[in-house]
């Protein structure tokens, strides 16, 4: 394709898009959570899908979180194909027996007998001033569970193609939406699709040091890069997008070309998923390294309300470059 | 309502509702100011509730409330003062700004929170009045929720276990009829909150949530109830938000027709006509009260805009508690 | 009870029941032996409940077990050998060895576990229940737990979305009048469970747990009631356990004297007994009913000592399904 | 002290001495779980203390995982003391919106004007072939949690002793006893009692290389220990005791003389603990280090029944003595 036509768009657009698409394409699709239906869903992503799919299809369910998603994997061993949507990933917590004792176990206590083709999808991060129990960044948390698959769309291509690829899926998936992309604008080429679930993708090459990042982070590690490229240091970004199973391939690969390596996370710090590819990479690229592998995580603080504590809390692009740069002097 | 009317409680009343009101009208337009951040959900409409039943309580009782707690804080005797600079994010605020419009917290009051998950606070509610049983305290815990709350494992499981051990918890639910867009057809398979008690074979009631006098009343009876060691009791209180859930909210679930309804039952509007209907009110009394509200709502706002800012190098602070460094 | 006695389902459902209890008693007797390990829950002493339930089930049914479900299992159809071969950890038990006596599947009988968190199956039979009325089969899911899983909040949301959607679920509670070691009187403020039924609007009834004619008209009322499309039900089975409720229970928590007078209402010899009074049964045919059942019995676990070990190489197969590499 | 009195005992009699002093000397102490009382607890810990505290002190609770953790934060509020007892992780997780919501923010949320002061103990661990929905190992997964401390006691002093200096914490502690620990036979001095909560500790001096590990893998890593030594390989073996807060110096000092490290850990392997101590010790000891630092974990499989299969499942001390062989011959 030469010329290829795009439509500006928004991510929560996209992400309506990919639930439309579901619902039309396959008739075993429904969606289910909270205020999804009339409420027209709390970030508004399914405004709308009500009137055009009806009550039967979207689903708006009780606050009861623990049972609607426990009953999504029931529809899922069923024969269903629901989307379950967890109003936002602090709320998860409340379903997170089902999550990890049923959907990630069954097929496994099963002996392969059955399977759960379920997706949930989630609302996670801060920079919102929502406070200490509205604002976890779980996700890299979660992806410690075996027998889930975790990803995370940072950009409109994957928020529109990720959820049709985990449909095809057929074990649980859960989809991770940073709240603060929701608006993040762009264009989206007219006939985007499914996307590859599998693999991390390099976002801006680079050859000084390898950025590893993932969901709402991944802007800020950019705008560092861009601020870095003006000081002549050419950061190469990796967009992990799917945190469980981990592509490790792609930023070790990256890694042999930079010999440097720095992750950001917007998640609690100790034992995150930064602390993985931290230690993933020493244990599969040790030699590589020029200096030690740094993480820029959240503080470990339950998050608080006021604005510049919250930015105080949470990654930043000044701290990024200063990191880079103190990381490339240094090599 | 046969109860006699005390002009004195009447106006303290009604003040305090009025104080309410005045409060989150100005906390919306501070919102759209960019003053407060966050989620803000306003009570108006419902300040009936709050006033009444906190009419009730003694100050020795405990508060558990959720994160529409204005209404809730300001009639516990909270100064609108550490509200505003809470919500403001400054740290004269009450919980230091790290809490926000949702995490009000007062020690002096026994106000345990605003409470930002749905039914998150009523394991808490029964723990406190575990406490006050086990240590021989004859004080009550009056815990808020909503309609949709009760579609929650934890509320259940709450009911039972209060029920079970005895414990003086008032369970106060304030049906509003909506949680967040759903209406409450779509999440209770029977709508009759109060008769929920009967699972748990626990005493409860259901009342006029705008009639500030009813639920007082009711409110009084529950307690006695509680104060005489019969158990936990759930007090249903029927009203209805006139506001959006938050500042997000489009309304879509609900018809302006419905809301204005009931706005015609305003609990503001229905204490003043029951007040002028005995005598016991003039317009000047009125516009006097107007004043002194809102002189209370614009020297919060002074103070608030007057805070300061927590440091930043605090951020880790009330992690753990200070002796401690984890 | 005036139900007429069908000769052959009598004798059928005697032969369950007694399936059932040597199947377990020789299980007992292997866990002592170091042959099956884990937790291991006799169902003894309850067989009535499940083998009148799925008397009333058809094969395209549903069931949701708990971990004290190999009473279940059996009556729902699945062979002792594929059992007691899981209880072995052998891989041609019917989950490959990977589940235990706690987790019991089997797809070609719609069983769907053996689940071993209290309350946990229960939302699962609820979003069964709901592929089935989305797709338009009139089919019914059958969810078993105990007196002690009425408790979880799980319980509770699933009751009220069940009846809610009108799903088809028949929520069946074996009451054995304690959940562990706790009797039931420390655990629900009201012991009535069936009773539990109405602040969901849903219909339910008791039944005596140790009468298999009784919990089987019982069962086919609330299976009738699912099928013509008229919501969920909760039927309540009164009923007890004769054994510890493991194999570490020192039983401190109940009398034997207790335990003796309920061995007085064994299910099997309540069955017998009635047989007998119409003369529908020997002592010629008991006995070799014990020997077909015996036979059965051993052939289970001359199976399971035949079985062969999963190869450990195996080991992460089944976390996901085969096509995917997570 | 020269002659230190000691009684034979075991781990479970170490902890119930340990509930029995708490409640003798501090009346606003009280045991809260599933089957504390009559059943005398589910692992035994618990037996005989209704009888000698009563039920207003030894309270059995109903099912109710999330209600009875979220009063023991009430409670805790209130001025009591409470220890409750999960009875296993598995079951936490019913409770997990408490405890992170809840128990970890309030004080946080309310600016320091509360805090709770509660012990949460629970069951941990696989290798009793309980299958996937009763084996986990979640310790590690907890220490992401800021505002937790989280205590692994592996040993029948810190069994004995843990317990009231958590009680002291004015923080919500999670206890984790390893559920294979239970029957472990020891002499415990006469008069134990309080140990410091905050460090790691060597349990056997070694130069050659580190091995970091915490509960029921010490004894796993000890015997591989013993094995090595009679190859000449000396290994030091630390026992973290604490996973949030990490006590790092310990390790790094050990790292430090020894120039390599391993750490087994019975939790699945990604983002576990050991990630985070491996990716800490990236930062802050790479230029000590001779060898990447490896991981001996779980592996990534709900756990299976079967005995062979759960075993493989494990860390086992033939992979430590074969891993440390192979780490210390690449030296
Ligand atoms: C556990 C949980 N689920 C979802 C939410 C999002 N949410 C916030 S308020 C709300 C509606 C609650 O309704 P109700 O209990 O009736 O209280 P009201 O807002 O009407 O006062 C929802 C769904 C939440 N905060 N917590
Ligand atoms: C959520 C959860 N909590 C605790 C346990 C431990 N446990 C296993 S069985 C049981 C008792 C359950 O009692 P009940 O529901 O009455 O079933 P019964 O064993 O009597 O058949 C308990 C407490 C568990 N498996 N899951
Ligand atoms: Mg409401
Ligand atoms: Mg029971």
């Amino acid at each position: 394709m030469s010329e290829q036509a795009t439509n500006s768009t928004t991510y929560r657009e996209a992400v309506k898009m990919a639930i439309r698409e579901a619902l039309i394409r396959d008739e075993r699709v429904f969606l289910m959570g909270e205020d999804v239906g009339y409420y027209g869903g709390c970030y508004a992503v399914s405004k709308g899908l009500l009137a055009e799919f009806g009550p039967e299809r979207i689903r708006d369910t009780p606050l009861s979180e623990s049972a609607f998603v426990g009953a999504g994997i029931g529809a899922a061993l069923g024969g269903m194909r629901p989307i379950v949507e967890v109003m936002t990933v602090n709320f998860s917590l409340l379903a997170l027996d089902q999550i990890m004792n049923n959907a990630a176990t069954i097929q496994h206590m099963s002996g392969g007998q059955f399977n759960v083709p379920l997706v949930i999808r989630m609302a996670t991060g801060a920079g919102k001033q929502l406070a200490a129990q509205h604002a976890h960044s779980l996700e890299g948390w979660y992806a410690h569970i075996p027998g889930l698959r975790v990803l995370s769309p940072a950009t409109l291509e994957d928020a529109r193609g990720m959820l049709w690829s985990a449909l095809q899926d057929p074990d649980p998936v859960i989809i991770f939406e940073n709240n603060t992309l929701y608006n993040l604008e762009g264009a989206l080429a007219a006939d985007a699709g499914a996307v590859d679930i599998d693999s991390a993708m390099v976002r801006r090459p680079g050859t000084d040091i390898t950025i590893i990042t993932y969901s709402a982070s991944l802007y800020k590690c950019l705008d560092a890069a861009a601020a870095l490229a003006k000081e002549g240091i050419e950061a190469e970004v990796i967009d992990l997008r799917t945190l469980r199973p981990l592509d490790d391939a792609t930023y070790l690969a990256s890694i042999a070309r930079t010999h440097r390596a720095l992750i950001v996370d917007e998640g609690w710090r100790s034992g995150s998923i930064s602390a993985e590819i931290s230690a993933r990479i020493m244990e599969q690229a040790f030699y590589e390294l020029d200096i030690p592998v740094a993480r820029i995580c959240s503080a470990e603080v339950p998050m608080p309300y006021a604005r510049h504590m919250e930015e105080a809390a949470l990654p930043q692009v000044d701290a990024i470059v200063a990191t880079v740069k103190r990381m490339v002097g240094h090599g | 309502m046969t109860t006699q009317i005390d002009r004195e409680h009447g106006m303290a009343q009604l003040r305090m509702m009025l104080l309410i009101r005045r409060f989150e009208e100005k906390s919306a337009e501070l919102y759209s100011a960019a003053k407060i951040r966050g989620f803000l959900h306003l009570y108006i409409g419902e300040e009936a509730v709050a006033v009444a039943v906190m009419a009730a309580l003694t100050p020795e009782d405990a508060v558990v409330a959720t994160y529409r707690e204005h209404g809730q804080a300001l009639a516990r005797g909270m100064s609108a003062d550490s509200i505003m600079a809470e919500m403001y994010g400054k740290q004269e605020g009450c919980s230091r700004g790290r809490g926000g419009s949702m995490h009000i917290f007062d020690a002096a009051t026994r106000f345990y929170g605003g409470n930002a998950i749905v039914g998150g606070g009523i394991p808490l509610a029964v723990g406190l009045a575990l406490a006050d049983k086990m240590r021989g305290q004859n004080r009550v815990t009056c815990c808020f929720f909503g309609d949709g709350a009760v579609a929650e494992g934890d509320f259940h499981e709450s009911m039972n276990l209060a029920s079970l051990w005895k414990l003086p918890v008032l369970f106060l639910c304030e049906n509003n009829l909506y949680a967040m867009g759903t209406a409450i057809r779509y999440t209770q398979a029977s709508l009759d909150i109060a008769a929920k008690g009967a699972a748990y074979g626990m005493a409860s009631a259901a009342v006029d949530g705008m009639d500030v006098m009813a639920v007082e009343e009711a409110a009084r009876i529950a307690t006695a109830h509680l104060r005489h060691g019969n158990g936990p009791y759930l007090l249903e209180c029927r009203t209805y938000r006139f506001r959006p859930h938050s500042m997000f909210d489009a309304e879509l679930y609900r018809t302006r027709e419905e809301v204005e309804e009931w706005k015609k039952r305003d609990p503001i509007d229905l204490l003043i006509r029951r007040l002028r209907e005995v005598g016991l009110f003039s317009d000047q009394e009125m516009s006097s009260l107007e004043q002194s509200v809102t002189a209370e709502v614009e020297a919060s706002v002074a103070f608030a805009e007057a805070g300061s800012w927590e440091p930043v190098e605090d951020l880790t602070r009330f992690v753990c508690s200070e002796r401690s460094g984890v």
